[in-house]
């Protein structure tokens, strides 16, 4: 366990701190503005924890998709909504103990769900690191049919999106 | 370019017999403000004429009335300026206003109530053209006294201290004995330079 | 680069039309040559001529033409007007200014100010016992050169003069800052200069030529 | 289940395109709503530079407020001098020499020049293009400018102009450098338009913004290019024929659809016929006396020219339009009343009807476009 | 390339010049600390010349800019500090150090301050796969330009930060403006980077300049058919998307004051300034790797190569700022979603083609395509069109 190994654990824990902080802060806020910037922040903590465990392509695909299209659309929103965003609305209903109770039971059965499932930890999964090349092939290979699906299922949110904005011109 | 004027004249008196009409230093002079937008209109309609060019609208104050004049040019025909007049006195300066004819008029009408006070019936929002909405008094008028920026008035002075300037108090007592003879810090009229 | 119509012979505007229409306006447009980008090509391309030939073309064919303003500096013209002062032939004290006033009145901001010098027994002395000028007002129109009779003052070429702030910072000129010889006259600005010196000796011919009693002191 | 309206209005937002902008051409304000990018509704707001030019006149005499009026559009200060000149010349019946009459009208039109290539230029300014065709036109205004020192004794503020004449003589090296300016303006023209006008983006910015109607132009008493632009062939000089306009040859440009574009492309057409006019009377300037000897006493005591009782309305068309001085008389120097028509304001009434629909990036081209000075607007 | 031996050891050596520098740093590290440090240090070394290497380009591209400008305006650009304006851009930086930094008051000064850091970041993290020039790429990533593409999507958030966070009509006008034309000018910039992927069938930077070596290094991609036009849609995407002329709608100052920058000064707005420059410097970068063979080229040393090639872009960029005027939003937009997206997407269709069929057959068929797709959407967008007008002179 030589020190460089060690700095990268360090830095892997971090970016996992950082990213739970992040997470709360998203809830807690109270300017929408703050917690739509601490969301971006959790989003890119997780690309950079993506990169630390070498699947690059996931981490690049993260912030090209999540931070850069998601996040602009959520900020476009938040700034589009003139009250929404700079009055500070009262986010929180009073009811801490029924929340309070909702957390326990879903902490308990994620609990369970992660302690009692075998991973399949292969020496050969850690080992290889899957290329570009290798994902293209198995999304023209295997996957294509999923592939399709989903290009269907974006071209018809697409078309939604156009008569929502048409209704009004 | 009278002989035009002249036969203007005469068509408006055929036509437009209950007009009152005089000829002043080659203009016509319409003596109720009234029949104003009537005359004007025909003379825009008129095919002999088509005036449909309002080039300037002019207030003049003549000390014991306000004047307004009007020139009018034909794009159509090319044609010189017929000069209209409206007199009026300075108790109650109301004109009609020209904005339905003329969409023109609008700022030219503004002006000229912001300079003499001419107030133009009709117009949509008669207000104030150069100066801020709650200056008083109109600046062109022959008997318009300017404000002498360099007594203070208590009014000048409580906005100076909000600003955080110190005023030395034999100003202030200058300020609030002017207030109690309610006099104006007016300016002495530019004395007519020697000859 | 169109050339001039010297040589033509037609009269009437039709002379005049080939030479001045617009050749980009009327440029046969065929179809196919209009493709969406020309125009914008054909803009870079006078840009880059431009840049091209700044570097080494003269300055009105499309080179550079900035005077570098402290040290190169434009050429002096001689009508140029900025701020009037007095003329004093000689010595300063013989100062041609007789204070008639008239400048004082006919100057549009009214910046000048004259009193007349009385001498001890208190008679006028037809000179000025106070000149000033605020050169803040002064708008340089000239006006007060033309209108005075006596040729005592004129518009000034210097133009370095500026200061912080508009009062009490010296812009008020007194006499003694006003004053300058009649050979600076002649430096600045000497068309001017011979031509009131050529009126000068005419009168005096004709005052010699025609020998007429004094008459009195004109006010 | 009632239909709820899903439609909420999207709020406006209130602007201020304030006196302090980088393209109002000086102190303008234009309060505007805008819903999104486009424009719902537009006030112009004047009056930052108003000296009540019209009282300083009442105070001095007629000589004095000639200074006064380069003020006016301080653009082209010698089409001011030009229409006040032609306004007391009626008032008190004055002519002017022939030779006045050519330096004059040689003066106007390079002021013309001036102006619509600075307008062309800033115009550019406007819709971005960062200070290249701004700089051409400079390079080219310098040299009228200098023309302008030489003669007149200032670049900008000239009062060059005299009742019955003009100041200063034309001496030939003056006339040699103007025709100099002419004979190379031709070819800054060519390499301007091949910089301006089929450019895809230019023509994409200005095509069909800013519509103007002939019959709306008419009605709201619109005078200049911008009138021209919409169609109406209506020029001062040809219509009233003052000075010695009736002798030169030249043509009036018209647009075709009124809008930026069209406005654009008569000023330089315009450009084209003033190089016309000048070369003309370049040619034809003849010798003789530049200043009525009857009006040479009131150079020396201008108290002394008291015009007759009376009134005169003398107007000219400059660069931005009919340019109108109207003088009543009362037999004192001063006049009674003294006052400007002036083109920019009134050009004004069309600019909240063309901006409504548009984009905001529109109603800084409009404005630029129909090129307003706020010298001469507020007065 | 047969050159003489001794030459080519020269050109050898002056080329990988900077990689032996390196080396023997760390070499020298190596016997005094433990391994792992010189695993850091190696790290540091590139790290610090990226941190160097980019303000020092940024401050010298302004220069590079006003001067280029002066001259296309027939006049000298600064030449006032140091001889040729030399010192120029350390006068602006000091101006920029010592101006006021005003923060408004309304302001959301969290955001407000924030703002410019967050520009900086994907403008400096850019720079790692860059590849200056044979063994130069900071980090030799196999997924190099979808990173590229990942990192400069994200400068859309801090200008909407700085516009939103300076709460100022005119700088929440620009941040509407900057959104529409990034997120719009992105999908074609990736779309006309797909068929160089194809080509050299990698996604890393290193080995797309690497496939474009060949007889002479010269066989780049854009002596292709659908390499010109892949080139000419990436450089327009390229300058939309760093906010230059003729696309500067998000600061364009004579509508909107400064767009998003509109309420910073001091040093908050020289970070701003700094990762407009950079980002014009890497995608310059860029455009030369994916087009222009990188730092490949007959005999210079190959970072030469490279900075050449980026700095003619540059200077194109720059050229094109001096001459043409701004867009509107809606025609912006246009132009991206009608014209520039369904050009890639015809011209990945001709680069899958040119790809089976031979040299020569490839440029007859790929021009007959281009010219009726081209044709078909400049017919497409009608309104855009500059129409002919007639002006008549009446008299």
């Amino acid at each position: 366990m030589d020190m460089l190994s060690l700095i990268i654990k360090f830095g892997i824990y971090g970016t996992m701190a950082l990213a739970l902080i992040a997470a709360i802060a998203v809830v807690t806020l109270r300017n929408l503005f703050h917690s739509a910037l601490c969301l971006a922040a959790v989003l890119i903590a997780t690309a950079m924890i993506y990169a630390a465990f070498h699947a690059d392509f996931l981490a690049a695909a993260q912030i090209l998709l999540y931070v850069g299209a998601v996040m602009t659309l959520i900020i476009f929103a938040i700034m589009l909504t003139e009250q929404l965003g700079s009055k500070t609305i009262r986010q929180t209903n009073r009811q801490n103990l029924a929340a309070l109770a909702g957390l326990l039971v879903f902490v308990v059965i994620l609990g369970r769900v992660i302690f009692k499932t075998p991973w399949p930890v292969t020496e050969k999964a850690l080992a290889s690191k899957v290329t570009v090349m290798e994902l293209g092939k198995a999304f023209m290979g295997p996957y294509v049919f999923p592939f399709e699906v989903i290009s269907i299922i974006l071209i018809a949110a697409l078309l939604g999106a156009v008569v929502i904005a048409k209704k009004d011109r | 370019m009278t002989s035009f004027i002249e036969e203007i004249r005469k068509e408006l008196s055929e036509r437009l017999p209950n007009i009152k009409l005089r000829l002043v230093r080659a203009s016509i002079l319409i003596e109720n403000p009234k029949d104003l937008t009537q005359v004007v209109f025909y003379l825009k309609e008129n095919p002999r004429f088509l005036l449909d060019y309002l080039s300037s609208i002019t207030a003049v104050d003549y000390l014991d009335y306000l004047e307004s004049v009007y020139h009018l040019y034909s794009m159509e025909k090319k044609q010189g300026p017929v000069v209209l007049r409206v007199r009026v006195s300075k108790t109650d300066t109301t004109i009609p206003s020209l904005i339905p004819i003329y969409h023109g008029a609008e700022l030219q009408e503004r002006e000229a109530y912001d300079t003499f006070g001419i107030i133009y019936e009709g117009h949509p929002n008669l207000k104030r053209l150069f100066m801020w909405d709650g200056f008083e008094g109109y600046p062109l008028r022959k008997d318009y006294e300017q404000e002498d920026s360099e007594i203070l008035e208590t009014a000048d002075i409580e906005w100076l201290e909000s600003k955080g300037i110190g005023i030395t108090n034999e100003v202030k007592e200058k300020a609030k004995q002017m207030k109690m003879e309610n006099k104006r810090a007016a300016a002495q009229k530019p004395e007519k330079p020697r000859n | 680069m169109t050339n001039f119509p010297s040589k033509r012979k037609s009269s009437g505007i039709k002379q005049w039309d080939h030479v001045y229409t617009s050749s980009v306006q009327n440029a046969p447009s065929h179809h196919w040559l209009k493709i969406f980008g020309a125009g914008a090509l054909k803009g870079m391309v006078v840009t880059l001529k431009n840049f091209v030939t700044s570097y080494f073309r003269k300055p009105d064919q499309g080179g550079i033409f900035t005077v570098q303003y402290p040290e190169e500096r434009y050429p002096e013209i001689e009508n140029y007007r900025n701020l009037p002062f007095l003329v004093y032939d000689g010595s300063p004290d013989k100062v041609r200014c007789v204070a008639c006033g008239i400048c004082e009145r006919e100057c549009p901001p009214k910046c000048i100010y004259i009193t007349m010098e009385t001498d001890v027994a208190g008679k006028p002395v037809r000179k000025p016992a106070v000149f000033d000028i605020d050169y803040a007002v002064c708008m340089n129109c000239g006006i007060c050169e033309e209108v005075c009779p006596f040729d005592s003052i004129f518009m000034d070429h210097v133009f370095e003069i500026a200061s912080p702030r508009r009062i009490d910072t010296g812009m008020i000129r007194h006499q003694e800052d006003l004053l300058k010889s009649s050979e600076y006259l002649q430096k600045i600005r000497p068309k001017t200069a011979t031509m009131i010196d050529e009126k000068k000796r005419a009168a005096e011919e004709k005052k010699k030529a025609v020998v007429k009693p004094p008459q009195g002191p004109t006010v | 289940m009632t239909q709820v309206e899903n439609r909420h209005p999207s709020e406006t937002l209130e602007i201020n395109f304030g006196p302090q902008h980088p393209s109002t051409h000086g102190v303008f304000r234009m309060q505007m709503l805008l819903d999104g990018e486009k424009i719902c509704s537009l006030k112009p707001v004047l009056g930052y530079l108003h000296r009540n030019h019209e009282q300083i006149a009442e105070n001095i005499t007629y000589a004095a407020s000639m200074a006064y009026t380069d003020r006016l559009d301080y653009l082209n200060a010698m089409t001011n001098n030009f229409a006040y000149a032609i306004a007391v010349e009626k008032l008190a019946g004055i002519e002017v020499p022939e030779r006045a009459e050519y330096i004059r009208v040689i003066m106007a039109e390079l002021a013309r020049l001036v102006n619509h290539i600075t307008v062309i230029g800033f115009l550019l300014n406007d819709m971005g293009a960062f200070f290249t065709p701004l700089l051409y036109a400079f390079r080219e205004r310098e040299k009228i400018l200098d023309i302008f020192e030489e003669v007149s004794g200032s670049r900008m503020m000239c009062n060059y102009f005299r009742f019955g004449g003009v100041k200063r003589d034309l001496t030939t090296e003056n006339l040699t450098a103007i025709m100099q300016i002419v004979r190379r303006f031709p070819a800054f023209l060519e390499e301007f338009e091949a910089l301006l006008t089929k450019n895809e983006i230019l023509c994409m910015r200005c095509q069909n913004v800013g519509i103007l109607p002939a019959n709306l132009a008419v009605n709201s008493s619109i005078t200049g290019p911008v009138l021209r632009a919409s169609g109406v062939n209506y020029d001062i000089r040809k219509v009233d024929g003052y000075s010695i306009y009736k002798r030169f040859d030249f043509r009036i440009p018209l647009g075709e659809k009124g809008d930026v574009y069209d406005r654009y492309f008569v000023r330089i057409l315009e450009m084209r016929e003033s190089l016309k006019i000048l070369y003309q009377a370049l040619n034809k300037i003849p010798q003789g006396e530049f200043l009525n000897k009857k009006t040479l006493p009131f150079l020396k005591m201008p108290r002394n020219f008291k015009p007759a009782v009376g009134e005169a309305y003398g107007r000219i068309e400059s660069p931005k339009g009919e340019l109108g001085f109207y003088l009543v008389s009362d037999g004192t120097p001063q006049p009674w009343r003294y006052h400007v028509r002036a083109p920019s304001l009134i050009n004004l009434t069309v600019l909240e009807d063309i901006c409504i629909g548009q984009k905001v990036a529109d109603a800084i081209i409009i404005l630029g476009s129909i090129d307003i000075v706020l010298g001469e607007t507020d007065r | 390339m047969n050159m003489p031996p001794l030459l080519r050891d020269i050109e050898f050596a002056v080329d990988l010049s900077f990689v032996n520098a390196k080396g023997w740093i760390l070499d020298l590290l190596s016997h005094i600390v433990p391994d792992w440090v010189v695993v850091f240090a190696s790290i540091v070394i590139s790290g610090v010349a990226i941190l160097v290497l980019g303000p020092v380009i940024m401050m010298y591209l302004t220069l590079l800019e006003r001067k280029l400008i002066g001259r296309i305006q027939n006049r000298y650009g600064p030449n006032r500090v140091g001889i040729w304006g030399l010192l120029q851009p350390i006068a602006d930086g000091i101006k920029m150090f010592t101006k006021e930094d005003i923060v408004p008051v309304y302001a959301d000064k969290v955001i407000h301050c924030l703002a410019p850091i967050v520009i900086v970041i994907p403008a400096l993290m850019v720079f790692l796969v860059v590849p200056f020039g044979e063994r130069m790429t900071a980090v030799n990533l196999n997924i190099g330009l979808l990173y590229f593409i990942a990192v400069s999507s994200i400068t859309t958030i801090p200008i909407f930060m700085g516009s939103w966070g300076s709460r100022n009509k005119y700088s929440l006008l620009g941040g509407m403006r900057t959104a529409a034309q990034m997120i719009s000018y992105e999908v074609p910039m990736t779309l006309s980077v797909v068929p160089v992927i194809m080509m050299s069938q990698s996604l890393s930077t290193n080995k797309i300049v690497l496939s474009q070596s060949g007889s002479y290094d010269m066989n780049w991609f854009i002596f292709t058919p659908w390499g010109i036009v892949g080139f000419i849609i990436f450089f327009l995407c390229a300058v939309a998307e760093c906010n230059r002329p003729p696309f500067d709608l998000p600061e364009a100052e004579s509508e909107i004051i400064a767009g998003f920058h509109t309420e910073y000064s001091g040093m908050k707005f020289a970070l701003f300034y700094m990762a407009e420059y950079m980002n014009a410097f890497t995608l310059c970068g860029i455009a030369a790797t994916l087009f222009l063979g990188g730092w490949q080229g007959p005999f210079l040393p190959s970072w030469i190569w490279f900075l050449g090639k980026t700095f003619v872009l540059i200077c194109v960029m720059i050229w094109f700022r001096g001459t043409f005027p701004r867009f509107r939003v809606d025609q912006l937009m246009g132009f991206a979603w009608k014209f520039l997206l369904p050009l890639t997407l015809i011209n990945i269709l001709v680069a899958g083609l040119c790809h089976f069929i031979s040299e020569k057959t490839g440029w007859i068929y790929s021009f007959i395509i281009f010219s009726i797709s081209f044709w078909v959407l400049v017919r497409l967008n009608r309104p855009w069109m500059p129409e002919k007008r007639h002006y008549p002179l009446a008299n």
